[in-house]
């Protein structure tokens, strides 16, 4: 126990004043407790098989693919600020990129993760990358999704080496520079990456023939999901890191960036968020006239079942896309913090929502004639796989906060309960 | 100082394993076994003059492969002791007299998920036995039968050399090598073809 | 030349019996169900679904649809999906192929098949001890975490090729080739052929006017049809909106 | 110099960058694929060649030609046989897993007494006794057999009476047997011929008589035609079946059909649509609708319809002899399209004997459905395959499964021909397990082997001279040159078949209209099946689909 104090004491930067080692082991126990708890469901499913989920035939796919879209989606924020600070030069961002790249590590590492225990055959995966299917979104966000971790650790290694003790290692200090300098690059093959998988993400619904309620028609090999998921991922990934930024302030109890970070943030989300609702609502428009009764199906045959009416679809656009969009782009409200998160909360709402429309109303509803509306809930083994996930993120980001120069050097002690 | 230091010991690490890996490993990696009889192709086709394959392995009147011949072919002969080997004995009171099957390791044994007509590739391609089996028919005495521990494939089918660089055109059997012939004879099959 | 092998099935000879399923399974080693499998989570390549006309009393109609695989010919949907292609499209046969041993079991062609013709192994196979015995030596077992669905009985296309290949012959025996489930029904329902053979009995059938496709507007060309008299059983074909209403007011 | 941690580390990292320049990651990660493509835990089908053999299945009384593919010994596959004159190829769902039986968890392969094990000695023993001390009674489940006659000389002998247990099939011919004195298994229904065919809840299209006999007629000239050549009606309370694919589907109440028949019968007999008189029932129309829960409308019509493209044949679900009666007031026996008497020597069906009030002991053959209920207070030596469920006092004695057993395979019920086909024992009879008739053998040498009996009946047939034997391609027999071959050939799995019927040959007399009330006897789909247990695969009927009812609670 006291070697683990002074260990602890070390690892935190000079200077730097943080919660007490006992405070902290009490904030991180039930997180590391929920981990364990989602390791343990993992592991069931890979002993016993995906009988452990109440996944079947017809809803071949369920909560995880769903969450694996959302995270990903919040994780948009990180590449895109990246993308804004090296390659749009928008500098007065930079204090928060840290604490982006972080929350992009946990929600890309936590997405392939779940991602290993959704496939039956995770020890055959590596098929996709030596018999690929080009032809396939999947092999596409595979591909983006794994090279772009790879990214990210890069990313995040320059950060984790600013770590007091690690900073001792001389040839480190010298890799660290290196790649340093590399960063700019990083940044720009981590947009290009993100820019593609992202929208691979939204292709994976959209090509789906045999699913109408999902199927677009679209620009060369894509469908319009493909860039409506680009365009709503950037539009939310800046409110997510407001969220999560904001969260880490009420919890540490300090300024962590500059108010004007904040409202940078919020009005390019607003605004992008704007364009994408506005996307949004002229797609609906074509596949409901369009490109649905092509293929034989009544539009309002999709929102006849109960609970997935025509509310979803208004919910999606109206309060979760619009009002959020005008949250954070009128002065009025942009300019009072508490107005612009709420617009952010709304905004990440919003995605969500699609996500799950997309993921599971599709799959909710029938294609034959002589099918029915199907239903389907999580098995504890899926919510806990999952929560082990969301676990290891807040683990993952309290140490780094604690031990890692995540917004700048930020000094001073911190003020109430405190867990960095 | 340290820097060239450090450059050593990385290098001996590496050294280490570049060795082991290449030598060792693919001893550990395959179970020896022996076959349960002394089998000599030799032998046999010198003593009863059957000179041609299909003479003992039989293509069945449907086309279906007959494999390695049964007991009752061997108890044509062998029915009482011929010679007195310890392998003779074995046949005959181990096998043919309480009329056990011989389990024989096939080293071309193919997994369950592959089907492979030798009707088809005889027959209709006009291979020879030894354009795949290698020099098996002359064989004097049988090889060691080497089995992979992980997958429980025969050494046959991934061909001995580790890395399957310069192998002789008939060793290894993988399904890589099926697509090479197919590709160079340019015959197309989609994967059920040669699957089940 | 290359076959387009499909299906013409006579709705109005389905008895719905269950011969085609038994017969199948039996043909393909499909394990039986374990105790906690539901129609949801079960082994069906081949899956006869009742259905009616929605009436009640002496009214009511209610037909057996048959479906396996359809084997769809253009724009096949889970081909395209597939990342590792373990699915294919054989040029030969215009066999929709699922290749299980090349399958990880992401379950993306699942979502994507409109008939919900394909099965996911959700257990290890497993038969009661010694039944293993009574396993079909044509076919492999597949293991648990992998899609599988009607291949159009391939150990039976096996040896019907090496049958010819025995007597010096290039093309199969037409006799030789039928899938166990139309071997097996006993009306007759379910006829097999190539549909690309103009001479071809199923040819006919399926340029008959009683002849229809399940959802033929998403435009992936089936090859398995089907054939009814009834109008009402016709209307099964496409997704109406009259059922949409339907459901609404339920 | 000194090893430092900090070496280790450096030393291993290099370990690990030479490593991925062997094989020892890339071979292994392949390997492991490989791993799990044959999982060790998955078992592996039979390697070695595949043999086709022909016989006919013996589950039930039906039965139907069958071809067998055979691997290693064993059967790994059942087909239907298109050249079977009878069958045509069809089979029930379940035989298509029939050869799963035998591994069935619930196979019987040691003898129990009480519930506990027992030695084939002990029951030899125990019955011996009680044939000493007597009377002792045998019951059959498939009267007609090779195994049957073996059982009545037996009973013959030891002051025995024999017992059959009757087919609902066969039950539904019995009143036309008690009419006329033709024997049951003589009698048959000429559906070939048939026009209208109107079912009292008989199953006609799910299992009844013979599968793909009537559903390959039904197919051929009924389905989904608006005017069909065979009209098929079904009178039933539930969309059964054969109600949804009938022409037309009558619903009633449950337990009517004595009293529908009489008000058919009425309106046919008031209204001259009969030519010959009949006795007219007591119920009147209105009492008839009433309690059929039909409009006397109704009934006229349905009365009209029969008699509108004919010949019309009734067929019952059970032995109601109202509805026998409706056949006879129809002018369908001994008629073409009707019930008739098949021509030729058929094997005759052994009649009950009168049951003693008490029964020392009884042996049931295992042809027997497991729900048969033995005399009470008699010592059971109960012959199955499967063990059915449900705690059994008495002896369960492990009798041969699928395809284990040589047997005989007398004319189905149904049939308007008399056929008779041979199974041969394809599978080795596993340790511990035998037959009826080798045990009674045991207990008295004298009894005559099933073979010499089969041999005998083939002698028969071929001395006969009638019909033709179907094999590759059928034969008249005629043309058979010895009795030795014919055996040969039905024991290869062909089935011999005899003429056609003739018309007329027998008569029924109705004094007066029956009019018995009685529930027919509820008939789940797999009622004909006579083993308690279900093949492993029928789950995908019932409970990986929706496509059937769960079954019974004692099916395995």
């Amino acid at each position: 126990m006291p070697d683990l104090l002074v260990l602890d004491r070390r690892l935190i930067a000079r200077g730097v004043e943080r919660s007490s080692t006992m405070r902290f082991v009490f904030w991180l126990a039930p997180w590391v407790a929920l981990l364990a708890l989602g390791i343990y469901a993992a592991a069931l499913c890979f002993y016993y098989g995906l009988n452990q989920t109440h996944m079947d035939n017809r809803f071949a796919f369920g909560m995880w693919i769903y969450l694996d879209l959302g995270m990903i989606a919040m994780g948009a924020g990180t590449f895109f600020t990246g993308f804004l600070v090296y390659i749009l030069k928008q500098e007065d961002l930079k204090p928060i990129l840290n604490s982006a790249v972080v929350v992009g590590l946990i929600c890309y590492s936590g997405a392939v993760a779940v991602l290993m225990v959704d496939v039956g055959q995770p020890l055959r995966a590596w098929f996709t990358f030596w018999h690929p299917n080009t032809h396939s979104m999947l092999t596409e966000v595979t591909f983006c999704i794994t090279c772009y971790l790879f990214v990210l650790i890069l990313e995040y290694l320059p950060v984790l080496l600013r770590n007091r003790q690690l900073r001792k290692v001389p040839s480190f200090l010298v890799f660290e520079y290196q790649l340093h300098k590399l960063v700019p690059v990083l940044a720009g093959v981590g947009a290009f990456l993100s820019f593609f998988h992202q929208g691979s993400l939204g292709g994976l619904y959209g090509v789906l023939r045999g699913r109408p309620f999902a199927f677009r028609q679209g620009f060369a090999i894509w469908p319009s999901t493909f860039f409506l998921f680009i365009l709503s991922a950037i539009a939310v990934g800046p409110s997510f890191l407001m969220l999560v930024t904001a969260m880490a302030e009420t919890l540490t109890g300090r300024r962590l960036v500059q108010p004007s970070v904040f409202r940078k943030l919020g009005s390019i989300s607003g605004v992008l968020l704007g364009a994408y609702v506005a996307a949004k609502a002229l797609d609906t428009l074509v596949w409901l006239n369009i490109t649905s009764p092509a293929l034989g199906f009544a539009p309002w045959d999709y929102y006849a079942y109960k609970p997935f009416g025509w509310a979803l679809l208004f919910a999606e656009i109206v309060p979760l896309g619009l009002l959020p969009a005008f949250l954070l782009i009128l002065p009025l409200t942009a300019r009072k913090r508490s107005w612009a998160l709420c617009g952010a909360a709304l905004g990440c709402g919003g995605v969500l929502l699609n996500r799950f429309v997309l993921t599971v109303q599709t799959l909710a509803l029938p294609t034959l004639a002589f099918d029915d509306f199907l239903r389907y809930i999580p098995s504890w083994q899926e919510v806990a796989t999952f929560a082990g996930v969301i676990a290891y993120g807040v683990i993952v980001y309290s140490l780094s906060y604690r031990y890692l120069p995540l917004f700048g050097q930020a000094k001073g002690g911190d003020k109430n309960v405190s867990v960095g | 100082m340290t820097g060239r230091r450090n450059l050593l010991i990385f290098g001996i690490g590496m050294g280490l394993a570049i060795v082991t890996g290449w030598t060792a490993f693919p001893r550990a990696l395959y179970v020896r076994r022996e076959q349960p009889l002394e089998f000599h192709h030799k032998t046999h086709s010198e003593k009863s003059g059957l000179t041609q394959c299909d003479s003992c392995h039989v293509l069945g009147s449907d086309g279906e492969f007959g494999g390695i011949p049964g007991l009752v072919t061997c108890a044509g002969c062998h029915a009482e002791k011929v010679g007195t080997s310890k392998s003779e004995a074995t046949l005959v009171d181990g096998y043919i007299k309480p009329s056990r099957e011989t389990p024989w390791l096939v080293y071309s044994r193919q997994p369950a998920n592959v089907w492979f007509s030798h009707a088809i590739h005889t027959r209709r391609a006009g291979l020879a036995c030894k354009d795949c089996h290698g020099t098996m028919g002359e064989s004097d005495q049988p090889r060691i039968y080497e089995q992979n521990r992980i997958s429980g494939y025969s050494r046959d089918i991934w061909g001995h050399s580790i890395s399957r660089l310069g192998r002789a055109p008939h060793d290894g059997m993988t399904m890589s090598d099926c697509e090479d012939c197919h590709r160079r004879r340019n015959v197309e099959v989609g994967c059920l073809g040669c699957h089940k | 030349m290359s076959a387009r092998y499909g299906f013409v099935i006579d709705l109005d000879r389905c008895t719905g019996c269950g011969a085609c399923m038994m017969a199948c399974a039996a043909e393909n080693n499909v394990p039986p169900a374990p105790a906690r499998a539901t129609p949801r989570t079960g082994l069906t390549p081949m899956l006869v679904r009742k259905v009616s006309n929605g009436i009640e009393g002496t009214a009511r109609r209610e037909a057996f649809i048959p479906i396996a695989c359809m084997h769809c010919g253009n724009e096949t949907p889970c081909v395209g999906v597939c990342p590792q292609q373990a699915v294919e499209v054989d040029k030969a046969t215009g066999i929709v192929m699922q290749m299980p041993q090349r399958c990880l079991g992401c379950r993306y062609c699942m979502t994507a098949c409109p008939y919900h013709a394909r099965y996911f192994n959700w257990w290890d196979p497993a038969w009661p001890v010694g039944m293993e015995k009574s396993l079909n030596p044509g076919v492999a077992v597949r293991m648990r975490g992998v899609v599988e669905k009607c291949n159009l009985c391939p150990a039976r296309l096996h040896s019907a090729k090496e049958k010819a290949a025995a007597a010096g012959k290039k093309e199969i025996d037409p006799a030789d080739y039928l899938p166990a489930c139309a071997e097996a029904c006993p009306t007759g329902a379910i006829l097999f052929g190539n549909l690309a053979d103009k001479n071809d009995p199923v040819f006919s059938a399926a340029h008959s006017s009683d002849a229809f496709r399940l959802l033929a507007r998403l435009g992936t060309e089936p090859k398995v049809y089907y054939q009814s008299k009834q109008a009402w059983v016709k209307a099964l074909a496409e997704r109406d909106s009259d059922r949409a209403t339907e459901a609404q007011h339920a | 110099m000194k090893v430092t941690r900090r070496d280790l580390l450096i030393g291993s990292a290099g370990a690990v960058a030479g490593l991925a320049l062997t094989p020892v990651p890339w071979k292994l990660l392949n390997d492991v694929s490989i791993w799990t493509q044959n999982f060790p835990w998955i078992p592996q089908p039979a390697y070695g060649p595949v043999e086709t053999k022909y016989s006919a299945c013996t589950l039930c009384e039906s039965g139907c030609g069958i071809r067998v593919r055979m691997a290693e010994k064993f059967p790994v596959g059942v087909a239907g046989v298109r050249s079977h004159p009878l069958t045509k190829g069809a089979l029930c769902p379940l035989a298509f897993a029939a050869h799963q039986l035998n591994w069935h968890p619930r196979r019987l392969r040691e003898v129990r007494h009480a519930g506990r094990a027992a030695s084939w000695a002990e029951a030899q023993a125990a019955f011996q006794k009680a044939c000493g001390e007597g009377p002792i009674a045998i019951v059959d489940g498939r009267p007609g057999r090779a195994v049957s006659s073996v059982f009545e000389a037996f009973t013959r002998k030891h002051n025995g009476s024999y017992q059959a247990v009757l087919s609902a099939e066969s039950q539904a011919l019995a009143p036309y047997a008690d009419w006329s004195g033709v024997p049951v298994a003589s009698l048959g229904y000429d559906l070939e011929n048939a026009r209208t065919i109107v079912s009292f809840g008989a199953p006609v299209l799910d299992g009844w008589g013979t599968p793909g006999r009537f559903t390959q007629l039904w197919s051929e000239r009924a389905a989904g035609a608006a005017d069909p050549q065979l009209r098929l009606i079904q009178i039933e309370p539930s969309l059964s079946r054969s109600a949804a694919r009938a022409w037309r589907w009558v619903r009633v109440r449950e337990g009517i059909e004595a009293q529908l028949a009489a008000g058919l019968a009425r309106v046919l007999l008031e209204e001259r649509l009969v030519t010959q008189p009949g006795p007219m029932p007591r119920l009147s129309l209105a009492e008839a609708a009433a309690q059929t829960g039909l409009a006397p409308e109704a009934i006229r019509d349905l009365s009209h319809t029969m008699m509108e493209n004919r010949p019309v044949v009734v067929i019952a679900a059970d032995g109601n002899p109202a509805i026998a009666a409706l056949n006879v007031l129809l002018g369908a026996v001994a008629t073409p399209g009707g019930i008739v008497r098949k021509r030729g020597e058929v094997q005759p069906h052994v009649p009950d004997d009168p049951v003693p009030e008490s029964i020392r002991a009884m042996l049931v053959d295992s042809t027997v459905p497991w729900e048969f209920a033995a005399q009470a207070n008699a010592e059971v030596f109960r012959f199955a395959a499967w063990d059915g469920g449900g705690d059994r006092a008495g002896w369960l004695l492990p009798a041969p499964g699928f395809l284990e057993e040589l047997t005989d395979v007398p004319t189905s019920p149904t049939s308007a021909l008399p056929t008779y086909a041979v199974a041969q024992n394809l599978v080795a009879l596993p340790i511990g397990v035998q037959s009826a008739a080798q045990f009674l053998v045991k207990i008295d040498p004298t009894m005559p082997a099933v073979e010499k009996v089969i041999h005998a009946r083939c002698g028969e047939i071929f001395r006969s001279r009638q019909g033709s034997v179907y094999g590759e391609h059928p034969i008249a027999a005629t043309k058979v040159d010895s009795a030795q071959h014919l055996e040969e050939q039905l024991r290869k799995g062909a089935v011999w078949m005899g003429e056609p019927p003739s018309p007329g040959k027998f008569r029924c007399e109705l004094k007066e209209w029956p009019m018995e009330n009685r529930v027919a006897p509820a008939t789940s789909w797999a009622t004909a099946w006579v083993p308690p247990v279900f093949p492993a695969l029928a789950t995908k009927l019932y409970q990986e689909s929706n496509l059937r009812e769960p079954p019974a609670e004692r099916r395995g």
